[in-house]
């Protein structure tokens, strides 16, 4: 398998919730031509806050598809054994036929994505058996193999999941979306509620399994101290839109966009006692975003351009992309917040 | 998997339900299917709910469950005498196991009868006199038999003088001893004494299967107590009834039918020949559903007039129905037409005096009292006047003729039997003066007591059917001019309300009568103020109004000394008829109708009101068997 | 408020359905108030006649207007039904609560009372209070007494949610902030049980007032009050349905299921209002 | 294991309280009436008859006597405890000296037979339907049936009942509309009894099943509804799960917890008999005896049915909670 080919393709994707709530016809701009490559063997980390749109993008791309969740325009295409599959037209047959195997998922919340009332090793088969296509003996060496792999008993496979720790639930559910071997990996906030030691196990692991497996994984999480530690790639999603992306290293030494530049100023630093500064108002509502730029209320830059054009992700040296007029002038990340203050009146 | 526990589960407890049910009947040997051709078979509905100890058949304990209009006193268990409430097949009196009437002595302190010889018992025993004895006996000594109290009470001693004649002594004089043993709907019935006296426990035997003196015995019957199946005995010659003719069908069944609706639906289907009871308006549709149904009257009122009189009752302990004059006031207040059409849908057959307008009472006492009723005076204490109203009935009779055209009779005499002889005109100016003159005052819309206050009352009354209807419709009357009158629906009139004196006026009867016979010692020996209760006290049956009067006393002291058949006796009665126009202590209204329908596809012969009025079509009455004899199969 | 309640009207085919509905049948109990007619009064009219122009919803067999009737019967059955929900919520909030959130011999002895209550067969005692308070039993009396049997299960669904709830974040921050036991069950957990109140309160009230129809057509309810219950009294009385006197069960009948129906239609509407998901969720899958 | 003993036998500790206060509380609510079974049977047997008022004043007192109604009340209860403890309820007053029990032995496998199949078939067929509308929740037909159970719920259940015999019975006479089974068979293993006890049964456990079914229905569509957006189906879903498996092991499964434990105790709670089926059917059962005593003042067979309600309800509570841990993992045994 080739280091350079794209696995993944995202191509001017336009994903939008539409639902007729209570007799209004209202639309939820989630996704917003957002074109991104996924390289086979890399860890592709997406950060953005809450309610920037990012699960919605993860759900297109795990091809969790539902209504009210519409894709209106654009492309998601796997390159699987080198077939192009792009899942927001093909049948749910070949959908189905790559899930797991090819394509999996670790979702967000390890303890409510196990069903509470079935054993572990139940649940491996239900997820792993067909997908693994090996004999009931031979499928369950395979998984206590895996387990190992991820430091776990064997003994977990008779556990129920309010017996295990968080911890051991987040390798569980690892393994889960592992034992397929796939070859591309979703993972949703997998270190969220966890706390820092294990967050730290975990992501460990995760790498691990990545590296053996020769996996690419999407990682998302607003954590941007995590992507800093397991992502090669990063995208920092707002309001829907993809605003900057660029490996790790550039990310966090030369952020070009003036919201990946809070995002890496809030970072807390060993030694730094000055106080975070925190980003004035609240993300824009994506059913009525606000024109031009979607940062634009928010950005302490902004200039009257920005109120009216949106701008275009540009091509930068050095893998990376940003969407700011003003990405050109040299600002430092010091004048963002004090350019704010200034801006408040 | 689950599911197929699941069902497996249910499965097992439904085996296991089935199992219990079969083992609940105790006769387990498992007899042969069998099949009731429809023109052998006659299908009777029980009125009682379902038995409740459904193997018990010894009637004669009090209270162990033994169910008795199931058949059981009907068809298998016989008396001396039995005194029908309708006309008889050959008068009303019968001679049943008795011979010949009853003897007294001079002063009624001995009572002899001569028994019918050749008379068998289901298992081929003869019977004679020492059954008579045996179950005098028995009950006199064994407290908690049916029969047992007034045995006791009465009885110094019996005597079997030879194989079939018995000799009572009386420790008192007692003209009427004989009915006990006289069934009007049931009586004291004769006992097997070679299977009783075999019997350690008297109290405790189930008497199962029954072994009787009718020409029927047990085929079977449902464990649940829903249904029981008679079969005609060989040997039904060998029966007091058989001098009345062969019971027609050989197999009888009585069904306990709670639903009045589902009774009807049954004898529409054709599953069932005779319904004890309806709802007026379901006799109405019955009638118009199936051509072959009808009640006792070809067309209305259909019903059958029950030998008991609903009325108004005052307890005369209440100091608010002290005064007569209140008392006929209230009467003069209501509208017997509203009244009948409340309850009855005009289906009433009134009576303004306390004797139920039904079986030979017309004859004896409502055709020869009506002159004097038309010219009854009433002083008001202003005026004088004739409340009496003779043409009510026709009244009525018009009433309904729009409805049901030319099912209502034309005849003035057949709307008499029909609807009876008139009642009283409601006279609010007569009832005004009444009440003025009694002291009582009108504030507005409000009638007033002597005491100043307001003259308001509750009116207890059944919980459902006719006399809950009547009830209610009186209340309204007399809310309407001025008396507020609630109507309180109370289940437990009979059990609690009257005996205890726990009420100021109800809709109930406290008249019962023969029906066939002139007499009316039935009721009217329980009226002499001897046995009035103390307020707060419990009243003894019947008379529940409480109503003390030394006229009344004498009537019934004379009554004790007349024997049955005297025609003595009728003079008694009319005195006491106009002794109770006189002093209104309570206001009678009119007979109980039971609306009891049968059905002609199977079977004919049954008594009609206007033909051959030979026997009461109220199927619980033990009478009801004479019908047996009258039937032939219809030929299908 | 107003304007909430303005747009679910425009907007919510359900929930405008729903409040016309309840709305009329409310209206139509109201009417009682300036009824003509007096409930108790029999043969005020002609008896059995089809409902027509003069008489809406016909005439029964007891000569009486059924529509002006039928008015009383929905009110007390209404004001019956909505007594016994709302004080048996009462009773199961109060001991639901309690226990989930206190736990311990408080729990112990209220799931121990509420098992009793379980147990106990309600019929007989039902019909005993009927016996011993015959016409004095009125709809609000009946009303207690049955919400004394109505809240046992609602209680341990109640208590089940407190126990989830006791070990939340926020009942930790309420305890630390030294909130009353009281007010952090009243304050704080109340909330989080009302969707399970307001859905119960519909069962509670489907139940009492279907037990109010049996006890009335067995005759143990004082039968002279007008009900839901006493109308099918009366008509089983009158052997209405073989006679073909239909409307006197049926408009009854279809007034209740109305009614039903649209609190039904308002519960899903205002809970689809308070917890947009559900809709979200009906469109999906 | 020796925890879950523990808890069981403390969970039976309770059970034996709880029956016990139960049948302490019937025991004077039956004694409590204002019907006097001596009254009753007075009633009955002096109308029959021209009974003297002292005829009626001896028997009264003889009953009063033979009944044990001449002691105090409390001296009675504890006489009823300690029978109680050996099984024995005592004679009853309506059909003295037969024993309360055997009565209500007589009534009680009709009951439990006619309630034990229909409320599974209720259970069975309005969680199939519901869980299935629940899942499929765009389906019409399923919609349809919704609203059905909805309109069919609050239609109270003696006019379902009655409206089956009149349409079954009357309009299109196909089907017995009373009795347990036919009169011209006999209790017995035959498939005559046993066809026309189900022949005679169709009526009123159809009644039972239009009533119960939108419950059910309801509930679990309901509890449906909300499984299905919990994260283990969505993830589930995603991971290629085969339906049937995602339906039965994910979504059912979840919604048994609460639904089992709703069926025992509406098993539990058939001991007391379906009075208006029992009447509009003429159907044998509990029911109709529990009415008839109460009306009688018996306060024998009340009390008898009573006790055998209690501890049904009881036991339902018992094994349930002793049943939860096994079934719902989540539970841990205190």
């Amino acid at each position: 398998m080739s280091v350079t080919t794209d696995i993944l393709t995202v191509d001017r994707l336009r994903a939008y919730y539409q639902m007729n709530y209570f007799g209004i016809e209202r639309e939820v701009r989630a996704v917003e031509d957002v074109t991104m490559r996924v390289k086979a063997n890399e860890v592709y980390g997406i950060a953005g806050e809450s309610s920037s749109g990012k699960t919605s993008l993860i759900k297109v791309l795990a091809a969790a598809i539902r209504p009210p969740l519409r894709v209106l325009e654009g492309s998601v295409t796997y390159r699987f054994n080198g077939n192009p599959l792009d899942i927001t037209r093909a049948a749910e047959e070949e959908i189905e036929a790559v899930r797991w195997r090819h394509l999996s998922y670790i979702m967000q919340g390890s303890m409510s994505v196990l069903n509470p009332v079935r054993r572990i090793g139940r649940i491996f088969e239900d997820f792993a058996f067909r997908p693994m296509g090996l004999k009931r003996d031979a499928f369950r060496a395979a998984v206590e193999a895996h387990l190992a792999r991820l430091h776990l008993e064997p003994g977990v496979m008779n556990s129920y999941p309010h017996e295990l720790s968080g911890g051991m639930r987040q390798r569980v559910t690892i393994a889960l979306a592992t034992v397929c071997r796939p070859e591309f990996i979703i993972a949703d906030e997998p270190t969220t509620a966890l706390d820092v030691v294990v967050q730290k196990d975990v992501l460990a692991m995760i790498r691990e399994v990545q590296q053996a497996l020769g996996s690419s994984v999407v990682f998302v999480t607003h954590d941007m101290a995590v992507h800093a530690s397991i992502a090669d790639r990063l995208a920092i999603v707002y309001a829907g839109r993809i605003v900057e992306e660029a490996p790790t290293r550039t990310i966090f030494t030369a952020a070009r966009h003036p919201y990946t530049r809070h995002l890496v100023a809030s970072l807390p630093r060993i030694g730094d006692t000055s106080p975070k500064p925190s980003l004035e108002g609240r993300p824009p509502s994506l059913a009525e975003p606000p024109p031009g730029c979607r940062f634009h209320p928010r950005c302490p830059i902004a200039i009257e351009r920005c109120r009216k054009e949106v701008p275009i992700l540009e091509e930068w040296p050095g893998e990376h992309r940003v969407a700011c007029f003003r990405a050109h002038e040299a600002i430092p990340a010091g004048e963002i917040l004090h350019l704010k203050r200034g801006s408040l009146q | 998997m689950r599911k197929l526990m699941t069902l497996l589960a249910s499965l097992l407890v439904a085996s296991l339900a089935i199992g219990g049910i079969a083992r609940g009947q105790e006769e387990a040997a498992a007899p042969p299917l069998n099949e009731f051709p429809r023109e052998e078979t006659l299908i009777i509905n029980n009125p009682e709910p379902p038995a409740i100890n459904p193997g018990m058949f010894n009637m004669w304990v009090a209270g162990n469950g033994a169910a008795w209009s199931n058949g059981l006193h009907q068809l298998v268990l016989d008396t001396l005498w039995f005194i029908d409430p309708d006309a008889g097949l050959d008068g009303a009196l019968y001679n049943q196991l008795a011979k010949e009437r009853w003897q007294y002595n001079e002063d009624f302190t001995e009572m002899t009868v001569r028994l019918r010889e050749g008379i068998l018992w289901s298992d081929g025993e003869e019977f004679t006199a020492d059954d008579v004895v045996f179950t005098v006996e028995t009950q006199m000594k064994t407290p908690g038999m049916v029969w047992s109290a007034p045995f006791s009470q009465y009885v110094e001693s019996v005597k079997a003088v030879d194989d079939h004649t018995v000799h009572f002594t009386l420790k008192q004089p007692n003209s009427r001893f004989h009915s006990i043993f006289s069934v009007r709907w049931n009586g004291a019935w004769i006992m097997p004494e070679h299977i009783f006296s075999k019997v350690e426990d008297v109290t405790a035997y189930d008497f199962n299967p029954p072994v009787g003196l009718g020409p029927y015995t047990l085929h079977s019957y449902d464990p649940n107590g829903y249904w029981y199946i008679w079969q005609k005995r060989e040997d039904w010659d060998k029966t007091a009834l058989a001098e009345w003719g062969e019971p027609g069908p050989k197999y009888v069944i009585y069904r306990s039918i709670p639903s009045t609706d589902t009774r009807l639906i049954e004898m529409v289907n054709g599953n069932l020949d005779m319904i004890h009871d309806l709802t007026p308006e379901g006799m109405f549709s019955l009638v118009k559903q199936s051509p072959t149904s009808r009640g006792w009257f070809p067309g209305f009122p259909f019903a059958h007039p029950d030998p008991t009189l609903p009325m108004v009752i005052f307890n005369h302990q209440n100091e608010k129905f002290q005064d007569k004059r209140v008392r006929w006031a209230l009467a003069l207040m209501l509208d017997a037409r509203a009244i009948s059409m409340a309850s009855y849908r005009g289906a009433a057959t009134l009576s303004a005096i306390a004797v139920p307008p039904t079986g030979t009472h017309p004859k004896d006492y409502h055709a020869p009292l009506q002159d004097w009723l038309v010219n009854y005076e009433l002083d008001t204490g202003k005026q004088k006047i004739k409340p009496y109203d003779p043409t009510i009935g026709l009244q009525i009779a018009d009433m309904v003729r729009p409805q049901f055209g030319d099912q209502v009779p034309t005849d003035e005499e057949a709307i008499r039997t029909a609807f009876g002889y008139g009642w009283w005109k409601q006279d609010i100016q007569a009832a005004t003066e009444l009440l003025e003159s009694a002291g009582f005052t009108k504030q507005g819309n409000q009638w007033m007591m002597p005491n100043g206050e307001p003259f308001a009352f509750k009116l207890t009354t059944f919980s459902e059917g006719v006399i809950n209807r009547m009830g209610t419709m009186i209340a309204q009357q007399w809310s309407q001019q001025g008396i507020q009158v609630t109507a309180e629906a109370d289940p437990e009139i009979y059990r609690s309300t009257l005996p205890l004196g726990t009420y100021e006026a109800a809709t109930a009867w406290s008249v019962e009568t023969w029906g066939g016979d002139p007499d009316l010692s039935f009721f009217l020996d329980s009226w002499h103020s001897q046995y009035v209760a103390e307020p707060g006290k419990r009243q003894p049956h019947r008379n529940w109004q409480r109503w003390k009067n030394p006229n009344l006393d004498k009537i019934i002291e004379e009554v004790r000394k007349t024997e049955f058949t005297d025609p003595r006796n009728l003079e008694l009665g009319h005195e006491f008829v106009k002794l109770m126009v006189d002093e209104m202590p309570v206001i009678p209204v009119m007979s109980f109708n039971v609306f009891s329908a049968y059905d002609t596809r199977y079977w004919t012969g049954f008594p009609t009101a206007e033909e051959r009025p030979y026997a009461n079509i109220v199927t619980n009455w033990a009478n009801s068997k004479y019908i047996l004899t009258q039937l032939k199969p219809t030929k299908q | 408020m107003f304007s909430v309640f303005r747009d679910l009207i425009r907007y919510n085919m359900e929930f405008a359905v729903g409040v016309v509905l309840v709305g009329a049948i409310v209206l139509f109990s109201l009417l009682s108030f300036i009824s003509p007619v007096d409930p108790t009064a029999i043969y005020t009219t002609i008896p059995d006649m089809p409902p027509s122009a003069e008489y809406w919803f016909g005439t029964n067999s007891r000569g009486q207007d059924l529509f002006w009737h039928l008015t009383f019967a929905f009110r007390n059955t209404l004001f019956f039904g909505l007594s016994v929900a709302l004080l048996s919520r009462v009773i199961s909030i109060a001991v639901g609560l309690a226990a989930g959130y206190l736990g311990g011999w408080t729990d112990r002895v209220l799931m121990f009372v509420n098992d009793i209550f379980v147990a106990l067969p309600t019929f007989p005692i039902l019909v005993l209070f009927y016996f011993v308070l015959r016409s004095d039993l009125d709809m609000f009396k009946l009303a207690l007494i049955m919400a004394c049997f109505g809240w046992p299960y609602d209680a341990r669904l109640i208590r089940s949610v407190a126990l989830g709830l006791k070990h939340r974040e926020f009942t930790r921050h309420a305890v630390f902030a030294g909130m009353s036991p009281v007010k952090i069950m009243f304050e704080e957990h109340l909330p989080y049980v009302m969707p399970i109140v307001f859905a119960t309160a519909m069962a509670n009230m489907i139940w009492s007032i279907g037990l109010e129809v049996t006890l009335a057509v067995l005759g143990f309810t004082n039968i002279n009050i007008p009900t839901v219950g006493t109308a099918l009294y009366w008509a089983n009385n009158h052997s209405a349905m073989v006679v073909g006197v239909w409307w006197w069960i049926v408009i009854p009948v279809v007034l209740i299921v109305l009614t039903f129906l649209g609190l039904f239609l308002l519960a899903v509407s205002m809970n689809e209002y308070i917890d947009p998901r559900s809709r979200l969720r009906r469109m999906g899958a | 294991m020796s925890t879950y003993l523990v808890f069981a036998l403390k969970r039976f500790l309770q059970f034996l309280a709880v029956v016990f206060t139960g049948v302490s509380a019937s025991f004077f609510i039956a004694h409590l009436s204002p019907i006097s079974p001596v009254e009753t049977i007075i009633g009955r047997v002096s109308g029959q008859s021209a009974f003297s008022p002292e005829a009626v004043e001896s028997l009264r007192q003889t009953l009063t006597e033979l009944f044990g109604l001449n002691v105090p009340l409390h001296e009675q209860y504890f006489n009823f405890l300690r029978r109680f403890l050996v099984g024995d309820l005592g004679p009853s007053l309506l059909a003295f000296p037969t024993p309360a029990m055997k009565l209500v032995g007589l009534a009680l496998p009709w009951t439990v037979g006619l309630l034990t199949l229909s409320t599974i078939l209720t259970w069975l067929v309005g969680n199939i339907l519901g869980g299935l509308a629940g899942y499929y929740q765009n389906s019409r037909l399923l919609k349809a049936f919704g609203i059905v159970a909805i309109g069919v719920q609050p239609i109270p259940y003696y006019i379902v009942a009655f409206l089956m015999v009149i349409i079954f019975g009357f309009l299109w006479p196909v089907l017995p509309v009373s009795g347990g089974f036919a009169m011209n068979v006999r209790p017995s293993w035959s498939p005559e009894f046993v066809g026309s006890i189900l022949l005679h049964g169709i009526l009123p456990a159809a009644s039972l099943v239009i009533v119960g079914l939108g419950t059910w229905f309801l509930g679990m569509r309901a509890l449906v509804s909300n499984i299905v957006t919990e994260d283990y189906v969505t993830y589930a879903e995603l991971a290629g799960v085969r339906r049937e498996r995602i339906v039965s092991s994910y979504v059912i499964r979840n919604a048994m917890v609460p639904q089992l434990t709703a069926l025992a105790m509406s098993l539990g709670g058939i001991f007391s008999g379906t009075i208006i089926t029992e009447q509009v059917f003429s159907y044998p059962g509990l029911g109709t005896l529990l009415v008839r005593a109460v009306n009688a003042g018996d306060s024998a067979v009340v009390l008898a049915v009573s006790c055998v309600a209690v501890i049904a309800v009881a036991t339902a509570i018992l094994l349930i909670d002793l049943i939860h841990p096994l079934l719902d993992p989540r539970i841990r045994v205190e």
